[in-house]
């Protein structure tokens, strides 16, 4: 409806806008200005919002007991790794599913997606072993499929309502054209699901990186993440609401940041299929 | 070179007989229609000669060869979809290159070929847009010359015009024309669109539910339908078909006479009639006349200048040899 | 060159080893250190899951007094008899080399070593003109935590722990049933939670906390409190001993030069209610580098790391509660004001006989079998849902002695 | 574009993924199984063999079994409600012109991008911790008493802290469905008399159904999986308050280390799981086909 | 009652001056078209007499009341869209009784009135079904069956039919038609099918870029366009202009004059040229004459039965009294 919204209602509606979202929004600033503030006065009573003495003093400290870069450069590789894994499975199954739809694809999809009801804990002990057989207990690789594994079937479901919106005409167009089933899928597809990919693959890199169960029992320090950076610190002696703050705020600004720039194809590609 | 012969090809989906086993000779340089009701089968068929679907039965000849279980890259044929089946990710001129490229052609004769099509097609300066930049119509050239740079012993059209309004229709429906002039290579064209395969077809195929009614030059159709659906089918507005005993009176079950074999006079003539809705269109006039005791309402055409009013009573006359007559089957007789 | 890959718990001594280690690494140029640092429960998680499957991720890992026992019968650590003689094994205290050897073997070597005590503010004590003995017993600790409560500024008489959990609130409840008389099981290893010394330990500590204590004390645990105490939001603080010097700690500490320490309070009975633990290093069999491991663990646990610290710390901040040599240097007693009170603590506790009845565990905090934390943990929910009022005192007995009998039964030790 | 050979291509393409979650699935499937039917302590490696149904038995019959049932479907629920009535809140508002919408839209997803331990321990020391969070000195203003959330409201306070996590997405994907929906409609509607309310419940709401079973059927996946947040914030407790199925898992394989009674629990929980997959995938089968 | 009066109405979105200020007036019970080329404010000007846009200059009065700033529901108008926008999680029954149950109307009233809408739709045996599984024709009965059931003042219909295949669209305009002459209620109906606009209007509104060129019934811009746009928007095929020396000798910069006006011979006339493609439909056939050296290629009409070839050379005559005659601003003199 295009009418011409009257500025006091724009005004009300930004008015209750952004209190929502910076209610919303408030623990996560909460914890980045308590990562810059000495350790008393991260439990100052009452609160001390602007006017403290910051410091960098808590991110030194927690650089100085952990080498952050490592489990950064872990967490890098599992997530983007286990997602370009999984796409690289998920792009020809999911081509499968949209463009040769059998009487049973519906019920395959809801299977893939029921895998994800396993209880993990409950099988935490059998996986443990197996990796400990193959020898892959620490190690990027074990990991990367791991999460590459868990994260599978969203990705085959995201990629294949993406699929479903492209005409089949377009296929057959290639097909026509002479195009082999690798470059129908490689050249043709793939650019034109380019969006939909995109988000499939940021929400997958996001997930991967925010796993927390896998990457803290499956690694000790070679492949060990960012969850492991934070399971260090989640309550040490003595005052440490600021280096957890500083901690927490190094552990979740890159994906914050990799999420607030890519939130455009984020969004436009976050659907499930509940958009037709 | 494009000969192509169907000989029982047959097409079922799961339970569904959508096409019974139907044999089709289409001649190289044809310039071939398949018209028919929604749903009868039409893409089907084209798509069965385009190989993106299997037969069920029977066996198709391209250029004598027979193609049955050939892949369509193979089949040397181009097709031309109803939504343009643009590459939308990529530049006119890669879109037109697409087919070579995946030919293997060396660069500069992609390019050659594709300047070479955009020229036959008035695409010289979009070759760099992409198709979300360009109108319907130049879309839809775009898909054609996509086509071309095959150079496919065929074309096959499954109803390209449908998305373009109707100036826009008239316009690609010459060029499309004017290109089969030129190439002389053989196309066929599926539509619904009765005024499109009147114009354009060298042979029209009439279809309905899969089976061929009749084949035939399109005046053929039009002056002498083989039954009464290619006489409904054919023909804007549709033919009056009046049964009962003014039929019988022709010695048929079913007689046939279109709107324009029809002449109006206010005070004279053999059926008689009130005037009901009446559509101007400046240059005609048609009028639909009711109560006339014949059991169905008459269309008639007049010219632009008559000028009758909703409840006039009029008198109608048909040109007594512009009368279709049909038996009880719905044959001509 | 070796890498060993050491699994630590994240408290402050254990990150101070961290930094200092380039002196271990001089010494030792083909040794590489790999650290894994870890909150307690997920290090304990990580570090048993891979022992028991012989996952051999670990070659020294951080340990207490209750797991070593436990795990030193089943095979899983080195025996540590070899160090050598510039060791001096014999210096470690003796309760906690104890509680670190089976049949007389030892398998892991003290980091640090732990009792519990009281901890006071002297300031806030004379205010309220009371006064805490230095073996102060538990109406003692009632009085003064009554008298010292004022909750309208902020101070509570006591901090207790109330979270959830083995190592947290059911570490302390033991110690005070403890003192009570109660005991976990009979010889029969029947479970005793039906007992009346239970009911009078569970009455007293819901008393205190609910009417001195914090508010939310359901889920403050060790850290919660230290926090706590350092704003100088407690009047009391009964906990380990390490907190000593913590709260001591000008720096962190907003109340350092208020701290009184008194042993664990009793009542009478002839236990105190103090505890004894160790953070230990122990080797696992699975690890592919015994030798090298035992030389770290050696050093880690030295004088000579001792004086590594003192040298770059300050004697207040060297691992306490290990050796005895440390107790005997002046310039710690010095240094560490709750120094003497912490030795008499660890000397207090007894792992062998940690009640005044009879039982058949050892531990004096906990019980030294396999099944103990996860009952330890049940029963201490039970305990903290009494402290969050969802239960009463019956309830929450009853239900930890259902569940005990469960778990016991299902363990097969109760026939 | 059923050709055999594409048909032949397909299975080809979509047997590496199938296979592999199958695998994925079947082994630790089997593996659970067959533990589930041993006594297996990973701190008794020596007592181990063969003891029928004692696992299922143990774990069913433990005290704290059936109200963990219970809080599991209050946890799901009370997510799935908070998130999908606010999400419907937001992304109503959000749709609407305002000032700095792309900053709104930024903040309103940060939460989703924050990893589940951080927003735990955030949660609770800073701002449900009753004597130093934020919550408390925010209480202290008014005067009253400060409420100790995660003793005397333990699932309340997860519901909340998991729903702060999952609020974005629910928003997400109502806002992209809201967007959706064509202007036509909802100026149909106004031509036909019904003020903004009546649009909201005829016509916005009925349009958000197919988005609304998405985001329960994904959140619901994983909610089910959730004990991290309990483990940090309230360790299931006071008391068995705030533990749920999972958590009882939990407990049994790492706290316990009973292998054993842990993969009895899994299986228990795979059922209950999948006959709420059931429920769920009828109603989602029914409105992705619709 | 339904008259509409539009004085000086303007409407502008940011910059652009969509409509620069009109007036027009439309009686009570008359059936108005509004045609133009796309974008040219069709839409914009049926949304504003609908209130669904507000006005940013002058003043909208409905039966003598100034409704400028009333709201859509309180204008007494009904509207049926492009895209039909049924509610597709309601019944058909539902959909139609929506506006009747937004009126708060007892459900026994209710259902009366939908049933006799439906009666008159022929959608009685759809009433249970959801829009999902109706056909393109029958959505948009429902959606005029919603329009119908609030018997308002005015029907506003933008584009109605521009999403049904050509046979559907014929039918339902004269559905359409037929329920105008039923009900007698005014019709605003927007479109740019010269088709629809020559034979459903009372009256057409000849709109190019949010100005109006021409107001009149069907015939009178057939007839006498007063412009040269209208003289080429009304008619098909197009008409045909002449400029230059041609049209001097007419005492006119242009002249104009239809397809169906010429008359082909194949030895005499006044213009020669030679034949370029034909289309034959059967009923008629059009010749495109080229190389007339009247510097455009002329379309002719001629009867179904003639037969001329590409190629032949042809004379042409135009009726004398047909011919229309333009100034140099494209005014009709
Ligand atoms: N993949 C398929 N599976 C099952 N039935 C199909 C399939 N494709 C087409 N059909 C059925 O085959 C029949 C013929 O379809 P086809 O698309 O060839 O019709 P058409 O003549 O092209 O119609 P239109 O003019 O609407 O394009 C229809 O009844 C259709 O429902
Ligand atoms: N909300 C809007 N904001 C800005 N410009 C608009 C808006 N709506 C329409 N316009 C512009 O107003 C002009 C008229 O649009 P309108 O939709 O009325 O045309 P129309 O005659 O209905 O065209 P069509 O035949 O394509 O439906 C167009 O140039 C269009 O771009
Ligand atoms: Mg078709
Ligand atoms: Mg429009």
């Amino acid at each position: 409806m295009s009418r011409a919204v009257t500025p006091a209602r724009k005004t009300i509606n930004t008015v209750l806008a952004w209190t929502v979202a910076l209610i919303l929004f408030f623990p996560i600033l909460w914890t980045v200005l308590t990562s810059f503030k000495p350790e008393p006065v991260a439990v100052a009573s009452p609160p001390v919002f602007l006017n403290f003495d910051w410091t960098l003093k808590n991110y030194y400290d927690v650089e100085r007991q952990r080498d952050y870069f490592d489990y950064f450069l872990n967490s890098v590789i599992i997530s983007l790794g286990s997602t370009v894994l999984g796409l690289v499975l998920a792009v020809p199954a999911a081509w499968s599913m949209a463009f040769v739809p059998g009487r049973r694809t519906k019920d395959l999809l809801m299977w893939m997606l029921s895998t994800k009801m396993m209880p993990a804990v409950g099988v935490l002990v059998p996986i443990y072993l197996i990796f400990r057989t193959l020898g892959l207990l620490d190690s990027r690789i074990g990991l990367t499929v791991v999460l590459m594994l868990i994260n599978l079937p969203i990705i085959v479901w995201m990629l294949y309502t993406y699929f479903r919106e492209i005409p089949g005409e377009i296929l057959e167009a290639a097909r026509m054209d002479g195009a082999t089933l690798s470059s129908e899928i490689i050249y043709v597809l793939t650019p034109m699901a380019l969006p939909g990919i995109a988000s499939t693959f940021l929400l997958n890199v996001i997930l991967a990186w925010n796993e927390a169960f896998w990457t803290i029992n499956l690694t000790v320090t070679d492949a060990a993440p960012l969850t492991k950076f934070i399971a260090g610190f989640s309550s040490p002696q003595g005052l440490f609401y600021a280096k957890l703050s500083a901690a927490s705020t190094m552990a979740i600004a890159p994906i914050l940041v990799l999420g607030w720039f890519s939130q455009r194809q984020l969004v436009r590609g976050l659907t499930f299929g509940a958009v037709k | 070179m494009g000969q192509i012969t169907l000989s029982g090809v047959a097409k079922r989906f799961g339970e569904a007989q959508v096409i019974p086993p139907l044999d089709l000779e289409i001649q190289d340089g044809e310039f071939v229609v398949f018209v028919g009701p929604s749903g009868c089968g039409k893409s089907t068929l084209l798509r069965l000669i385009a190989g993106l679907e299997d037969t069920t039965g029977g066996r198709i000849i391209i250029d004598g060869r027979d193609a049955t279980g050939v892949s369509p890259a193979q089949r040397g044929l181009a097709m031309v979809f109803q939504s343009y089946a643009l590459y939308p990710h990529m530049s006119v001129r890669s879109n037109i290159a697409f087919p070579l490229r995946m030919a293997g052609l060396p660069k500069a004769e992609q390019d050659r070929k594709v300047e070479a099509a955009a020229k036959v097609l008035n695409l010289t300066s979009y070759l760099d847009r992409r198709p979300g930049q360009l109108s319907g119509g130049q879309r839809q050239r775009v898909a054609i010359g996509r086509a071309i740079v095959r150079e496919p012993s065929a074309f096959l059209f499954d109803e390209p015009l449908s998305n373009l309004d109707a100036a826009l229709r008239v316009g690609m429906r010459m060029e499309i024309s004017e290109l089969h002039e030129k190439l002389r290579t053989t196309m066929i064209y599926v539509t619904h669109d009765q005024v499109e395969a009147m114009t354009m077809a060298d042979k029209i195929v009439v279809l309905n539910a899969g089976r061929i009614e009749q084949v035939g030059s399109p005046l053929d159709l039009y002056r002498s339908p083989r039954n009464i659906f290619v006489a409904g089918f054919i023909g804007s507005p549709k033919m009056n078909l009046i049964s009962g005993p003014e039929a019988q009176r022709f010695g048929a079950h079913t007689i046939g006479i279109r709107p324009e074999h029809i002449s109006v006079h206010p005070t004279m003539g053999e059926w008689r009639g009130i005037v009901g809705v009446s559509e101007h269109l400046g240059s005609d006039t048609f009028f639909h006349v009711q109560e006339t005791g014949l059991g169905a309402a008459l269309t008639v055409r007049a010219g632009g200048e008559v000028s009758l009013h909703h409840g006039d009573t009029v008198f109608l006359t048909p040109e007594p040899d512009k009368i279709h007559r049909f038996d009880q089957s719905g044959l001509r007789l | 060159a070796t890498t060993l890959t050491i699994a630590t718990v994240n408290n402050g001594d254990m990150v101070r080893m961290q930094g200092l280690t380039d002196a271990f690494t001089e010494q030792h140029p083909d040794i590489e250190l790999e650290w894994v640092t870890l909150e307690e429960n997920v290090l304990r998680q990580n570090v048993t899951t891979d022992i028991a499957t012989s996952g051999g991720q670990y070659d020294v890992i951080t340990i207490g007094t209750y797991e070593v026992p436990i795990w030193g019968k089943q095979g899983w650590l080195v025996p540590l008899n070899d160090l050598p003689a510039e060791y001096d094994v014999d210096d470690i205290l003796p309760p906690i080399r104890a509680g670190l050897s089976v049949d007389d073997t030892l398998f892991a070597v003290p980091f640090y070593g732990e009792s519990s005590f009281v901890m006071y503010r002297k300031d806030l004590a004379e205010a309220a003109g009371v006064t805490i003995p230095d073996q102060p017993t538990w109406d003692d600790i009632k009085a003064a935590a009554a008298a010292m409560n004022d909750p309208d500024n902020g101070i509570y008489g006591i901090c207790l722990r109330g979270k959830a959990g083995w190592g947290e609130n059911t570490a302390f409840i033991t110690t005070m049933a403890n003192s009570y008389g109660a005991r976990w099981f009979d010889e029969n290893w029947q479970p005793q939670f039906d007992s009346p010394e239970w009911k009078a330990t569970i009455t007293d500590y819901l008393d205190l906390m609910t009417n001195y204590g914090p508010p939310g004390a359901s889920s403050n645990g060790f850290n919660e409190n230290l926090t706590l105490f350092q704003q100088g939001k407690c009047g009391m603080w009964i906990d380990a001993t390490v907190a000593g010097s913590f709260v001591t700690d000008p720096n962190n500490s907003t109340v350092a030069d208020q701290v009184g320490f008194a042993l664990g309070p009793d009542s009478g009975q002839g236990k105190r209610a103090n505890w004894l633990w160790a953070w230990s290093l122990a080797i696992p069999s699975s690890s592919d580098a015994p030798d090298a491991a035992k030389q770290f663990v050696a050093w880690a646990t030295s004088k000579e790391y001792t004086e590594l610290v003192a040298e770059n710390e300050g004697w207040a901040n060297v691992p306490p509660g290990t050796r005895t040599s440390l107790y005997e240097n002046q310039e710690y007693l010095a240094a560490a004001p709750f120094a003497q009170m912490t030795i008499d603590s660890i000397n207090a506790a007894d792992p062998n006989s940690p009640t005044v009845q009879p039982v058949p565990y050892t531990g004096v905090q906990f019980v030294a079998i396999p099944e103990f934390q996860g009952i330890g943990t049940a029963v201490g929910q039970e305990f903290s849902a009494a402290l969050a009022g969802e239960k009463t005192v019956d309830e929450a007995l009853a239900a930890a002695q259902e569940l005990a009998v469960q778990e016991m039964t299902t363990a097969g030790y109760i026939q | 574009m059923s050709t055999q050979a594409s048909r032949v291509a397909a299975r080809a393409m979509l047997s590496p993924t199938v296979l592999l979650l199958l695998i994925w699935m079947i082994v630790p499937l089997v593996l659970t199984l067959w533990f589930s039917f041993q006594r297996y302590n990973l701190l008794y490696p020596d007592r181990s063999g063969f003891i029928g149904l004692s696992n299922y038995l143990n774990f069913v019959s433990a005290p704290a079994f059936w109200g963990a049932i219970i809080n599991t479907f209050l946890l799901v629920g009370g997510v799935l409600l908070v998130t999908v009535v606010g999400g419907i809140g937001i992304a109503l508002l959000i749709d609407q012109p305002i000032w700095g919408q792309g900053i709104v839209r930024i903040l309103v997803i940060s939460p989703f991008f924050i990893m589940p331990p951080v927003a735990a321990l955030v949660w609770k020391n800073m701002f449900f911790n009753p004597t130093n969070g934020l919550f408390a000195e925010a209480f202290k203003l008014i005067e009253l008493r400060p409420f100790d959330f995660l003793g005397q409201a333990p699932l309340g306070s997860i519901i909340m802290i998991v729903s702060w996590e999952w609020l974005p997405f629910a928003t997400l994907i109502l806002l992209t469905a809201l967007q959706s929906l064509s202007s036509e409609q909802l100026e149909a509607a106004e031509m036909d008399g019904a003020p903004p309310v009546k649009r909201f419940w005829f016509i916005m709401l009925p349009h958000l159904a197919r988005a609304i079973t998405v985001v329960i059927l994904i959140e619901t996946i994983f909610l089910l999986g959730i004990f991290g947040e309990i483990l940090v914030t309230t360790n299931g407790g006071p008391g068995t308050s705030s533990t749920t199925l999972t958590y009882l898992v939990y407990k049994e394989a790492l706290l316990d280390f009973d292998a054993g009674t842990a993969a009895a629990g899994g299986v228990v929980a795979v059922i209950l799981a999948n006959i709420v997959a059931v429920f769920l995938m009828r109603a989602v089968g029914r409105n992705l086909d619709a």
